[in-house]
């Protein structure tokens, strides 16, 4: 298709500046674009927020529903988190099934979430053995421009944190419009991307980036000082000099991005 | 969908329970051309719906098979998010939704000049963020949008509006607890403004003939205001983009790759 | 397809001929064909039909099974429509997971029937927030020479007016072969279309008919004067005028069909 | 698939429960050429049984790949309408329908001249309307019906019937009484009559291979008594067909749409 | 593709050896290659078996997992056998829903096992008309060099000879590691097919001879002179001569077969 | 995934609760060419784990839009076997087999020559017959060797290992037991060893920089004992092949179907 053409034109472009040490768009290697956070988009959500990285527009929605336990955990609540490429936001993307990109992204953010332990899930027990509170937590793209991993980490988040649990009556049935208070996360997970394009490591790769990136690492960091997960893409390497410089990079950057929240 | 409360008011002194006279729509916002990547966008607010279109195309229409070599086919989708909806709603397409598609795209193909453009597609995609009753016509009339910002050559605008009944007196534009009224009818209508042709007409609920001619009046006086706000919509983006080319295009990195 | 050729010569004679005030076959504009209905085609179905419109051939089916009610309605069965066009009916129809085309006529007969409120959902309750009835009606071409719609919606009224209600016995398990009853109807609701083919409003188009449509318009009405659900399909359009005549022609056909119940 | 009463007789004085001797069919009833789109159709009653069966093509076969460019291929369909069995079936095709499918088509697949026919395919549609026991022998006994009404080249008849044991005798034709026997053995059996090839046979319940060598004898017995009904069914759309072409065919406005 | 027409000259050759008497691989007419049967490949399987016929390499594996019964049958256990061809084992083979041949397959093996009553379905009952045991019994190939039906069927029961049934606790939570005893079998039912090839009847055709096939017939015999199941497959025919041929061929291969377990 | 005893020690006089050093892999074996139609395959043992991998390829990469004309397409599939985990799994790939299909593939696209073969897909497909941690670097090793027994050209070898975190102490190659600690983090790491560049790398758990650097260096060290035994296993495949093709080889009946 031509446009596999263009695609191939820019990557080129991209990579011969990098080579020469700029951007495209001017921004610096480790550099975000203007981050904005419009929170609550969606009334009929428990929790909603809608992200902008530049031109990249995201939203996450959070639904709690009462479901059974797994057997194994009978005191314990869970998370469920899916993303969905719409065709909304890019030539590229159709309807159907989840393709392997969308289950990656999500499984990814999942963890990050899970991993922190920013949730306690006994606490999202209703009754033990019997009903937990399932917080699904499901991501949309609007516009692809790239870094679709950190757009989803910080809407995802934004959405937890205005997330009102619903009001509960008789067997375990929704009283619509009330709630018992709101979810309380011990810690804020988030996630930063370093791409690596014609060997250098570049920060929110825009969509003309990514069409040159050789691989990419994600981590995600909390506040006090850990990663909860972190997960290699693409079909590069990284040596392992460059996976620390990745790490000291995500731990920075989402220091920034908190402060936004 | 419990019907309660047999005898609920739904009028009182010529007001509705949320203030509205009964010929008037809730508040409705719309904006073109909010999406980069694609042809065309919108982004519309209608009482508590909130909504994103965008149009792709037209291009190529593939498997070949499909492609009709005198018109172009319009691929129409809507979509709920799974939590725009008071109970979540599973991620897979549901039924109402490929029906809702299916008669929104069709009243799509008389407003469009699709002989223009025989063996492509028109994808319209429109996801539904918030809800509260009135979804199908917003997201048409959102689409509508899109396809004009989009620069689709049109025979018209579609504009539409749901009319309908509840607590027996005959109204415009339903919110969700007017829906939900024992005697309620829901009659979404969609119509090229211009010349009154009736593109979308759906009814459930039980109506005499005499209740629809008074619906159908106030139908289509409903859509022609939505026109109006649909016409500044597009007038306020002509304006922004002639004002954008007179400066640098410093964004044009992101544009580009859909054609 | 060489059948896509001979399809379009076909559409424009009908054209020409309604153009000239006639149809191919003789019958007048607002003239149905020849209705038969045969009831209690099939022993293991609580009802069913098989209802003949000239050269269409249609089957209805009715089940009644015990169910779970939906949570906001635990006093209220509920009924779930279905519609196959099977190949046998038509060289353009194929096995596979259900089309639109047929989404939409399974939705359009299901509202004429839930929406007049012949069945009174509350009768279909079992014991209140634990077993209702579920009355599956499901619909099947035999043979597709046009107006599906309205064949298949004499068909399921047929089906229902002949279901018997099964008996039950311990846990809600069906006796077979035993009934407590028939299933009551409160109204007839029947779906008349009107198509617009070269401007003209024509009943009961045939199949070579449709393919010259330019739009559609199903109106169910009720023997007490109401409608209880209409839908527009195709991408023409109608008049405010010519939805009113749709409608007159709809309440005046239904009613002629009603007595061969 | 309750095995009730152990000890119940389904056989007295040489009567069945249904008054049916021990090598008697249950009524059948074959009528050709019912539905005026397909090529070539059959409608079929057998007992309690109720089937319809058409045929389209040949046709290329599509997608291309797989086409073979020595025969045509046959796709032959067998499924059951929800409401023809006692507990409603999911409209999906089951694993058993889809079984049945394939072991039927490949029945058929050697009555056909299918060399003459390259590259093409022949769908083969049944539909079960009710059903008792049975089913899958009579559909494809109505399928080969179809196949001759839509002038398809056959070396011969596929004439189809259930052999099996239930309370310890060897009889034809089992109803769905006698196939819920605790002993019961079920053998689907087809065969090209004037050959005695076995083109279809499948078995499944406890039996020896002397109870086999008498069901053998049986269904043998059986299938050409099929084999008469559908040759007289045959007959009579013949000369049906015969009649009319003397009259003016005031129908054809509605036939030749499957080519 | 180049590969049909290298099968297509590797069928000519097959076929004009069986005209000479001869097999390809010097086999006579009625004989098997090597069986080899490896018990108890998988720790995580109640019960588990890999079984080679030559370079024909397939596994089987049982879980016994507590279940709901069917209404009708509220005091008996039951069986699921799936089959997957998966695609280590041919380059015929894709991933996917199980296809028609799966199917054929897997339904011919439980036949085989359900009609024989090897299992008494009714010591499969934990408690009458709430929960029983549902004995999984999935079947996947390796390498298919021909005749999958046989040595699926010896893996199938190789592994229910050595199933471990497990310990429960508490409301029928299986308890890890621990069991309760043996599965036990009444009988021992074995498949064994005969292919027709130019006429003449081959016993445990390898891959290259099924290509060549006109039809197959399977009979699951057991131990004490029943046939179980039958299924003939493939577009060809067979006498009713060849037929009684095929069941005797049957009754002495799976008695040697029987040796081996 | 239960994390039971908050306090259980994993650890004990340096010895883990199976015997082992914390620098300790499991037993592994490894043994390839194994299957006859496969291009290239491999067995492989690890503790508990039981792995057998496959490659077809390359061949033409179909549908032809998927096609890249400037390398070959990897196609890797992890899949396990519905008896090869504690609880049975459902026969469909599940969310977890495809992103780890996905990350597998991608790590073994460093290593291939792909650029040699364009327009074409290279197969590679692993199924999990048993399992206890662990399995998903199990199989990238398996797969790198079924590659190299099926004559890809490879720039490297793919080695992996699983490392990580149980009861505050980092160690090599965690078995089930580790995993299900209340602490426990895992980090299945791939290289290509010559160059000890990462090829795959995730985590789940929390963990501090400082452990990583710890881990980051055992998995380094881990990968490479894993190297040697698939070097040995090849060394093995190779010096059989040589020693069958001095004898005459009677089994060709059955080989060459997969070109």
């Amino acid at each position: 298709m031509a446009s596999d053409i263009v695609l191939d034109l820019r990557a080129d472009k991209v990579i011969e500046a990098i080579r020469q040490g700029k951007r495209l768009d001017g921004r610096k290697f480790d550099e975000y674009r203007e981050i904005k956070i419009i929170k609550n988009i969606s009334k009929n959500a428990n929790g909603s927020a809608r992200v902008l990285f530049g031109e990249t527009d995201v939203i996450a929605g959070v639904k709690m529903v009462p479901g059974d336990p797994f057997p194994d955990t009978p005191k314990e609540g869970s998370i469920s988190v899916g993303a969905e490429f719409l065709p909304l936001a890019s030539p590229l993307f159709e309807y159907g099934p989840p393709g392997k990109e969308e289950m990656e992204l999500a499984r990814v953010i999942d963890r990050g979430i899970r991993e922190s332990k920013c949730l306690d899930f006994e606490k999202l027990c209703i009754k033990e053995g019997e009903k937990v509170w399932v917080v699904f937590i499901d991501l949309y793209t609007m516009n692809d421009d790239g870094n679709l991993f950190d757009a989803f980490s910080i809407a995802a988040l934004s959405a937890l944190l205005e997330t009102k649990i619903p009001k509960l009556e008789d067997e375990y049935k929704i009283v619509k419009g009330e709630f018992s208070g709101k979810l309380h996360l011990a810690r804020k997970p988030l996630l930063c991307t370093t791409t690596k394009i014609a060997g250098h490591l570049i920060s929110d790769a825009c969509f003309a980036e990514e069409k040159a990136m050789e691989a990419r690492f994600s981590v995600a960091t909390t506040e006090d000082g850990y990663m909860a997960a972190y997960q290699k893409g693409g079909s590069g390497s990284f040596s392992p000099k460059e996976i620390d410089d990745c790490i000291d990079l995500a731990f920075a950057e989402a220091k920034e991005m908190r402060k936004q929240l | 969908m419990t019907k309660k409360e047999e005898k609920k008011e739904y009028v009182k002194n010529g007001k509705r329970l949320d203030g509205r006279g009964l010929e008037e729509l809730r508040p409705l916002k719309i904006e073109a051309g909010v999406l980069s990547r694609a042809e065309g966008s919108c982004y519309l607010e209608w009482g508590q719906n909130k909504i994103v279109a965008a149009v792709y195309g037209p291009r190529e229409a593939l498997p070949k098979h499909i492609q009709n070599p005198y018109k172009a086919l319009v691929n129409y989708q809507y979509r709920m998010a799974t939590f725009s909806v008071s109970d979540r709603k599973s991620p897979k397409p549901g039924r109402r939704e490929i029906e809702i598609s299916k008669v929104s795209g069709e009243a799509l193909e008389k407003a469009i000049f699709l002989e223009r453009f025989p063996n492509t597609t028109i994808g319209v995609f429109v996801e539904i963020l918030d809800s509260n009753a009135g979804t199908r016509v917003a997201a048409l009339t959102a689409a509508s949008v899109a396809l004009a910002d989009a620069g689709i050559p049109m025979r018209d605008m579609v504009s539409a509006v749901g009319v309908g009944k509840a607590g027996g007196e005959i109204i415009l534009d339903l919110n969700k607890d007017e829906e939900d009224a024992s005697d309620a009818v829901d009659i979404p209508i969609a119509i090229l403004p211009r010349t009154e042709e009736i593109v979308l007409l759906q009814m459930d609920g039980l109506l005499t003939p005499e209740e629809w001619k008074k619906a159908l009046k106030l139908g289509l006086k409903g859509c022609k205001q939505v026109y109006e706000v649909q016409k500044e919509a597009l007038r306020k983006k002509y304006l922004e983009a002639e004002k954008e080319e007179a400066e640098p295009n410093v964004e044009a990195t992101t544009q580009g790759e859909g054609e």
